[in-house]
């Protein structure tokens, strides 16, 4: 038994989430785009793990999948990073407002 | 609500990775903004033992705080992230999706306050790795191999993208 | 036979014409026209055989079919939540619009014979796919099945005008394509909310369903019907809604117009009177009094403008906004001649229309021309075409003994008895009706040819049969009028019914 | 009786037959008309003879069924419908017969048959109608017959303006009719003559609601016998050919009118305000027309101005409760009428040209044709002996004891129009110097004059058939068992016939002196360029007048109602779709192809709905 509340971890992980999304929504850097959607990818699991722990049924599923996440996570991290690089060979830029390849 | 360690340890983690966080927006390097990730990927790992999921903790420090922030610090070495022009339509959005960010965490906030879940003596703490193991091989064995193909296809697509075109290095 | 297949072979037997069509090469032209025609023609025997099994005493309601079709199941439900079933059937009026409507499709589709040009597959085949449709309109005894049908009718037609019409084609197949999307959007609204009231779209279900006070509400209901008047209105035209129609009617190849003005139009009238008036009479009677006066602007408006246009299409088309006020007139009178002079006057002004603009096809086909000024003294060089636009004309403005009379008359002698004062007003319309026609057929026909017509043939071969059938059904109707009125009795009650008269 | 039917449908079938195989049957389409008007003729004679002895006979069946209304077609013959029938199928016989010569050459002789045999066909049918909804219909078809046959030297601009003027001038009459019908038609739920009536006696009609649709009536009537003000299509009417004028301008359908009038008399007389207004336009276009036709140049059309004018005696009879006089001028009418277009129409035949300044010195040459216009001109000027003279007097009797002092004065100066101007018709056409360009000119074939011979004996001796000397026959037969049609005969004053005769004998008098004898010289009433004389001639400007106010309105009308359909209609239909666009364009310029900046919207709208919903707590209530 716990004595923190689950909704403070859910709190903190809403908070998280904001940051995460306020920062893959307004930052030019396309580097740091990628780590706010990573920052929001983490404030999911710890709901998964949270909610592993607490509940009615409390079950090891919430973590396993929280390891799927993280496994999805970091392919989607390779993977985005590899166009990142792509994309700045062709382009010299990093900054998310300049590519706009399909406007129009 | 008493104030258990477990409740100190919890809000020094909690601060901690808010900080990260707000560090993480408000920083001027990129460098120094990914350190301040760093700050909050650990302590999510520590709240994750908080959680009784020593296990996910690990995997957590090991993917986040090293492989996934050193990709990232590859991908900002490699690329010329100081580039200080300015963005064109930057404060008005900014301001608007602030706003929008703050009613989307009122809204949901509104439903995490409410939210009164009941509790029950738990056995995750006890073989916590032997448990996602067992779990791992025999309920979700058929996502765990899909998960490799996954990263499979990510690995090879990942070099694909980021390889150098023969073209492109003949002109270069 | 088993007679409740009989309407679903009625209405898909087109769908046949254009199996065989696909199989056609392209270049053969003349097996594509035979094909085209003769798939028109089981409709045409089998509306007839239908109508000669009501002659006979027999009832209507032998054929109605009734299948499940759709089904919307809860998670845990075993009855099902929504269920739309596959129902076709006929009564009396519907009878008439069916058989109308395979009478002109088979003389279009001669019509089109001689009027197209190019591409004689795909017309036919979208041609058929039409005739589907329109048939399927006037049996469908369910709302969902009604829209399919109704927009089945809307897509070819989309096509056919767009690509064999003339110079503007483009322009006045977008424009029917918008209003009628936009009227047939409104549609689309009432049936769903209808639908997600009640749970069925039968017709008839809906009719005590809707009576129900608990279920809807008075003013909920006057603003579904507003919406049911707008939706067709649009079909009709109702008076500012009618300026695609009029595209339409001078951009579109002769043979669509026949078609469009012929029948396409009168689904507005068919659906004010069977949703409009049978689902919600208590609305439609406190409207009657706007729904005269639209009448009595739509008849004026028309032929106002018809009597300064210069293009002889351009005036055809205005009369049918005319014409189509004359409808609303009936309507509006919510009795039993005015309704029944709504109902004539829809088959009438189908089948007069049809064979005004098969004979202005003829006459641009010849003389490459339909303005009035550049015709005139035709009746020299084509002297059974300009004959049988006069009586043609003689039958649009109401000449008694042809069909246009018999239900101007009726219309008028309803709207007389509630509105006499906006009926007397119409009744201007009725000389002006004259003075257009006569103006534009006369400027046509008669006085000095300004040019020569000497190597302009006249109207010979087949092309004579529409011409003869469509006289001669306009003038049996005025004749014995109690062809039409015999199958609208029972319909005519139930619908007198409905308005609590 | 019982076969009266088949009466309208013998020209009926003419007209089919010659529709069909006209074509091939070229000049011979002429037996085939004559052939089956001689056959409606026969009948209509058997019904006429049957009539005198038996009572009227009805029948009818179930037309059309509207709910619980059923409307009736059929056919009726009592006094009136057998004497119209006699008269019409005449006639109609007769003109058939004289086209043959007529007409001979024309390249459409057959259409023109057909023509023919269509209109006889609905003029029978109009005055067999039992119903005033079956006269509507053939009242119309009437008006298509004449159009079409007014319009039948289609080619002729002038042909084709009188055609549609005729048309739309009788049908602004004829949507009178069918107001007042239909009016009539609630009010007493019948179409049926017999029910009306006995709707109307019974008092289950209001009185202003009988005036009102008497009224109404009166103008389908005014607009089909060319009374004042819808007089006008008349006299252009006679650009048709002159048998057509002689059938359909003279003897039948202008006088459907009155038939009409005297066919609806009991409605007639249950309102005051309505016969007063009948008697009031018959008298104004009595000497409105006959005051035109002083000046007019063209043969037919003084004829014409005539017919008008005699139509308008017609209805100030009936006006003044004259049933029998009304109707029995319209049978002596019919006949000196029909005989004087004739016989002009043989002049025509003869010297190609209906400008009577060109004619003249025609007695000699014209041995048939002259005497027998001179019959009918002194027919038509009422002198005594002739069949023109007893009918006037009766309508000049019942002006003056309908009480219309006024009226009947005017009645009378009319009568001095019609004799002067009849007469100065006659001798310059007949009498004096050859004038214009004559060219061999002679006598029309036999198939014509025998026509003319037969109308010129009816036209002396029909109105033998009601005298105020040798009893009023034709009056006590009109009027047998009906009461409501008032008395056969209206003994009358003895100087009203003397006036008459005065009258119209010092019309003679004058046109012989200004024409015959020329010792007065034309001018002396009114020299050329003279206002009142300029006046006459252009018919009073009704016609210019008309252009100025109802087609200039009606044009004008429909080119503001243009202007509102290009600019307003179409342009709010232009303002949605610029809407549209333009919101299209915007739209596209917002694809600004930045993946942040989609990413941002879409989350706002999930956050407005989020927030929604959490304030909301669900459905939108």
């Amino acid at each position: 038994m716990s004595s923190i509340p689950a909704s403070a971890f859910l709190a903190l992980a809403l908070i998280l989430f904001c940051i995460g999304l306020y920062g893959a929504l307004t930052k030019r850097n396309t580097v740091i785009v990628l780590i706010s959607i990573e920052l929001m990818l983490n404030a999911v699991n710890i709901n998964l793990v949270t909610f592993s722990k607490y509940g009615i049924n409390p079950s090891i599923d919430g973590q396993i999948f929280a390891l799927f996440a993280m496994a999805v996570a970091a392919a989607e991290a390779a993977v985005g990073l590899a166009i990142l690089m792509a994309l700045y060979r062709n382009k010299k830029t990093v900054h998310i407002d300049e590519m706009n390849e399909m406007k129009n | 609500m008493t104030f258990s360690g477990e409740f100190f340890a919890f809000m020094a983690l909690a601060l901690v990775a808010i900080i990260g966080g707000v560090l993480l927006l408000n920083l001027n390097k990129v460098v120094h903004m990914v350190v301040a990730l760093i700050f909050t990927f650990v302590s999510i790992a520590g709240v994750y033992i908080l959680l009784s999921a020593e296990f996910v903790a690990a995997v957590q420090v090991l993917i986040y705080s090293g492989a996934i922030t050193i990709i990232m610090l590859f991908g900002i070495m490699l690329t010329k992230p100081y580039d200080e022009s300015e963005a064109k339509s930057g404060k008005w959005r900014k301001i608007l999706v602030f706003l929008g960010v703050v009613g989307f965490a009122f809204a949901v906030y509104l439903g995490i306050y409410n939210f009164d879940i009941q509790q029950v003596p738990t056995t995750l703490h006890e073989d916590n790795t032997m448990q996602i193991g067992k779990g791992l091989y025999t309920k979700y064995i058929i996502p765990f191999e899909f998960v490799s193909v996954l990263l499979l296809a990510a690995l090879i697509g990942a070099i694909v993208l980021a390889k150098r075109e023969d073209k492109e290095a003949d002109e270069e | 036979m088993n007679l409740h297949s009989i309407l679903s072979i009625l209405v898909f037997s087109p769908l046949l014409g254009i199996i065989v069509l696909a199989i056609i090469p392209k270049a053969q032209e003349k097996a594509i026209k035979a094909v085209g025609f003769l798939a028109t023609l089981p409709a045409l025997l089998l509306s007839l055989a239908v109508y000669a099994h009501f002659l006979a005493g027999k009832n209507l309601s032998d054929f109605s079919v009734s299948v499940p079709w759709i089904q919307f199941r809860g998670i845990n439900v075993q009855e099902p939540i929504f269920s739309v079933y596959y129902e076709l059937g006929i009564n009396g009026f519907q009878l008439l619009m069916v058989v109308l409507t395979s009478v002109i499709s088979t003389l279009a589709a001669i019509g089109a014979c001689k009027f197209i040009k190019k591409e004689w597959k795909g017309y036919f085949m979208l041609f058929l796919l039409l005739v589907t449709g329109m048939l399927g309109v006037f049996t469908a005894e369910n709302l969902i099945l009604f829209f399919i049908f109704f927009e089945v009718t809307l897509i070819p037609t989309f096509f056919l005008i767009g690509k064999w019409g003339y110079f503007e084609k483009e322009k006045a197949a977008y424009s029917f394509l918008i209003y009628n999307g936009l009227g047939s959007a409104v549609l689309l609204i009432v049936i769903m909310v209808l639908f997600a009231k009640t749970g069925t779209t039968n017709i008839e279900m809906l009719k005590q369903m809707v009576a129900d006070p608990q279920l809807f509400k008075g003013g909920f209901k006057l603003g579904l019907f507003i919406a049911l008047l707008v939706a067709f209105g649009v079909k009709l035209p109702i008076f500012p809604l009618h300026s695609w129609m009029l595209r339409v009617h001078v951009q579109a190849p002769p043979s669509v117009v026949m078609i469009h003005s012929g029948i396409l139009l009168k689904i507005g009238a068919y659906g004010l009177i069977r949703f409009g008036m049978g689902i919600f009479p208590q609305q439609f009677e406190k409207l009657a009094t706007l729904i005269a006066i639209l009448g009595v602007i739509n008849l004026l408006y028309g032929a106002f403008l018809a009597f300064i246009q210069t293009d002889f299409k351009m005036v055809l088309a205005y009369s049918s906004i005319s014409h189509m006020g004359i409808v609303l007139i009936g309507l509006a009178a919510m009795n039993e001649a005015g309704i029944q002079g709504a109902i004539f006057q829809a088959v009438s002004h189908g089948l007069i229309s049809a064979l005004l603009f098969f004979l202005v096809g003829v006459l641009y086909e010849r003389t490459d021309t339909s303005l009035i000024e550049n015709l005139g003294g035709l009746a020299k060089g084509m002297p059974l075409a300009a004959g049988f636009l006069l009586a043609g004309a003689m039958a649009s403005l109401g000449l008694p003994g042809m069909s246009g009379f018999v239900s101007e008359f009726m219309a008028f002698l309803g709207l007389f008895k509630v509105q006499p004062w906006i009926a007397a007003v119409g009744t201007i319309g009725i000389i002006m009706t004259a003075a257009y026609l006569l103006r534009a057929v006369l400027g046509m026909t008669y006085g000095k040819a300004h040019r020569e017509f000497d190597g302009v043939l006249d109207l010979r071969g087949v092309e004579l049969v529409p011409v003869f059938v469509l006289m001669a059904l306009i003038v049996l109707i005025g004749v014995y009028p109690s062809v039409l009125s015999s199958p609208l009795q029972a319909t005519l009650e139930t619908i007198m019914l409905g308005l609590g008269g | 009786m019982e076969n009266a039917w088949l009466i309208p449908l013998f020209p009926l079938l003419s007209f089919m037959i010659l529709l069909l195989i006209g074509k091939r049957l070229r000049e011979a389409s002429a037996y085939v008309g004559i052939l089956l008007t001689l056959a409606s003729l026969v009948f209509s004679i058997l019904v006429l003879f049957e009539r005198f002895s038996e009572p009227s006979y009805l029948a009818k069946f179930n037309w059309l069924t509207i709910g619980d209304l059923h409307l009736t077609a059929g056919f009726e013959v009592n006094q009136l419908n057998a004497l119209m029938l006699f008269i019409v199928s005449l006639v109609s016989f007769l003109v058939h017969t004289y086209s043959k010569g007529y007409m001979h050459g024309d390249e459409r002789f057959h259409i023109f048959y057909a023509y023919l045999g269509l209109f006889t066909f609905a003029m029978l049918g109009l005055v067999i109608s039992p119903n005033i909804l079956q006269t509507y219909i053939f009242w119309e078809l009437v008006g298509v017959g004449s159009f079409l046959l007014i319009g039948f030297y289609y080619y002729k601009e002038e042909a084709k303006a009188a055609a549609k003027k005729a048309f739309i001038m009788t049908r602004i009459g004829d949507v009178g009719l069918l107001i007042g019908m239909i009016l009539l038609f609630w009010q007493t739920k019948s179409f049926e003559y017999s029910e009306i009536f006995n709707a109307v006696e019974a008092g289950g009609v209001s009185n202003t609601m009988i005036t009102l649709t008497a009224i109404l009536i009166f103008i389908g009537a005014v607009g089909k016998s060319g009374q004042f003000p819808l007089h006008t299509w008349l006299p252009d009417a006679m650009e048709g050919p002159t048998p057509v004028s002689a059938l359909i301008h003279a003897a039948t359908m202008v006088a459907a009118g009155v038939y009409l009038v005297a066919a609806l008399f009991p409605l007639f007389t249950a309102s005051k305000t309505a016969l007063l207004t009948v008697a009031t336009i018959g008298g104004i276009t009595a000497i409105f027309a006959a005051s035109i036709g002083l000046v007019q140049t063209d043969i037919k059309r003084v004829l014409a101005y005539s017919t008008v004018s005699q139509l308008g005696y017609m209805m100030l009879a009936l006006g003044s409760a004259g049933y029998v006089a009304g109707v029995f001028h319209l049978m002596t009418h019919a006949f000196f009428k029909a005989l004087l277009f004739l016989a002009a129409g043989s002049v025509i035949h003869a010297v190609h040209t209906q400008n009577i300044e060109e004619m003249g010195g025609l007695w000699k040459k014209l041995k048939l044709t002259a005497p027998l216009f001179l019959i009918g001109t002194l027919a038509i000027s009422g002198v005594p002996g002739l069949s023109g003279f007893f009918s006037k007097d009766e309508i000049l009797v019942a002006a003056w004891e309908g009480g219309h002092p006024v009226l009947f004065l005017l009645a009378l100066i009319a009568a001095f129009m019609t004799a002067f101007y009849m007469f100065r018709l006659f001798f310059m056409v007949f009498t004096g110097e050859k004038r214009g360009k004559q060219k061999d000119v002679h006598e029309s074939p036999s198939v014509m004059t025998m026509p003319m011979v037969l109308l010129g004996i009816l036209a002396v001796v029909a109105g033998y058939v009601n005298t105020p000397w040798f009893g009023s026959f034709l009056g006590d037969w009109l009027v047998d068992g009906n009461p409501a049609l008032g008395h056969s005969h209206i003994e009358g004053p003895a100087w009203i016939m003397i006036a008459a005769t005065v009258v119209s004998l010092a019309g003679i008098l004058l046109a012989y002196l200004i024409y015959g004898k020329r010792s007065i010289a034309p001018d002396w009433l009114s020299g050329k360029g003279d206002m009142l004389h300029t006046v006459l001639n252009n018919k009073y400007y009704i016609d210019e007048f008309y252009k100025l106010t109802v087609v200039a309105f009606v044009t004008g009308f429909s080119y503001l109602l243009r202007f509102i359909d290009v600019f307003l209609v179409e342009g709010i239909v232009k303002g949605v779709t610029g809407i549209v666009q333009g919101l299209g364009r915007t739209g596209s310029k917002m694809q600004s192809g930045q993946v942040q900046t989609y990413g941002a919207v879409a989350f706002l709208g999930l956050a407005v709905l989020v927030v929604i919903y959490a304030l909301t707590g669900g459905y939108l209530r």
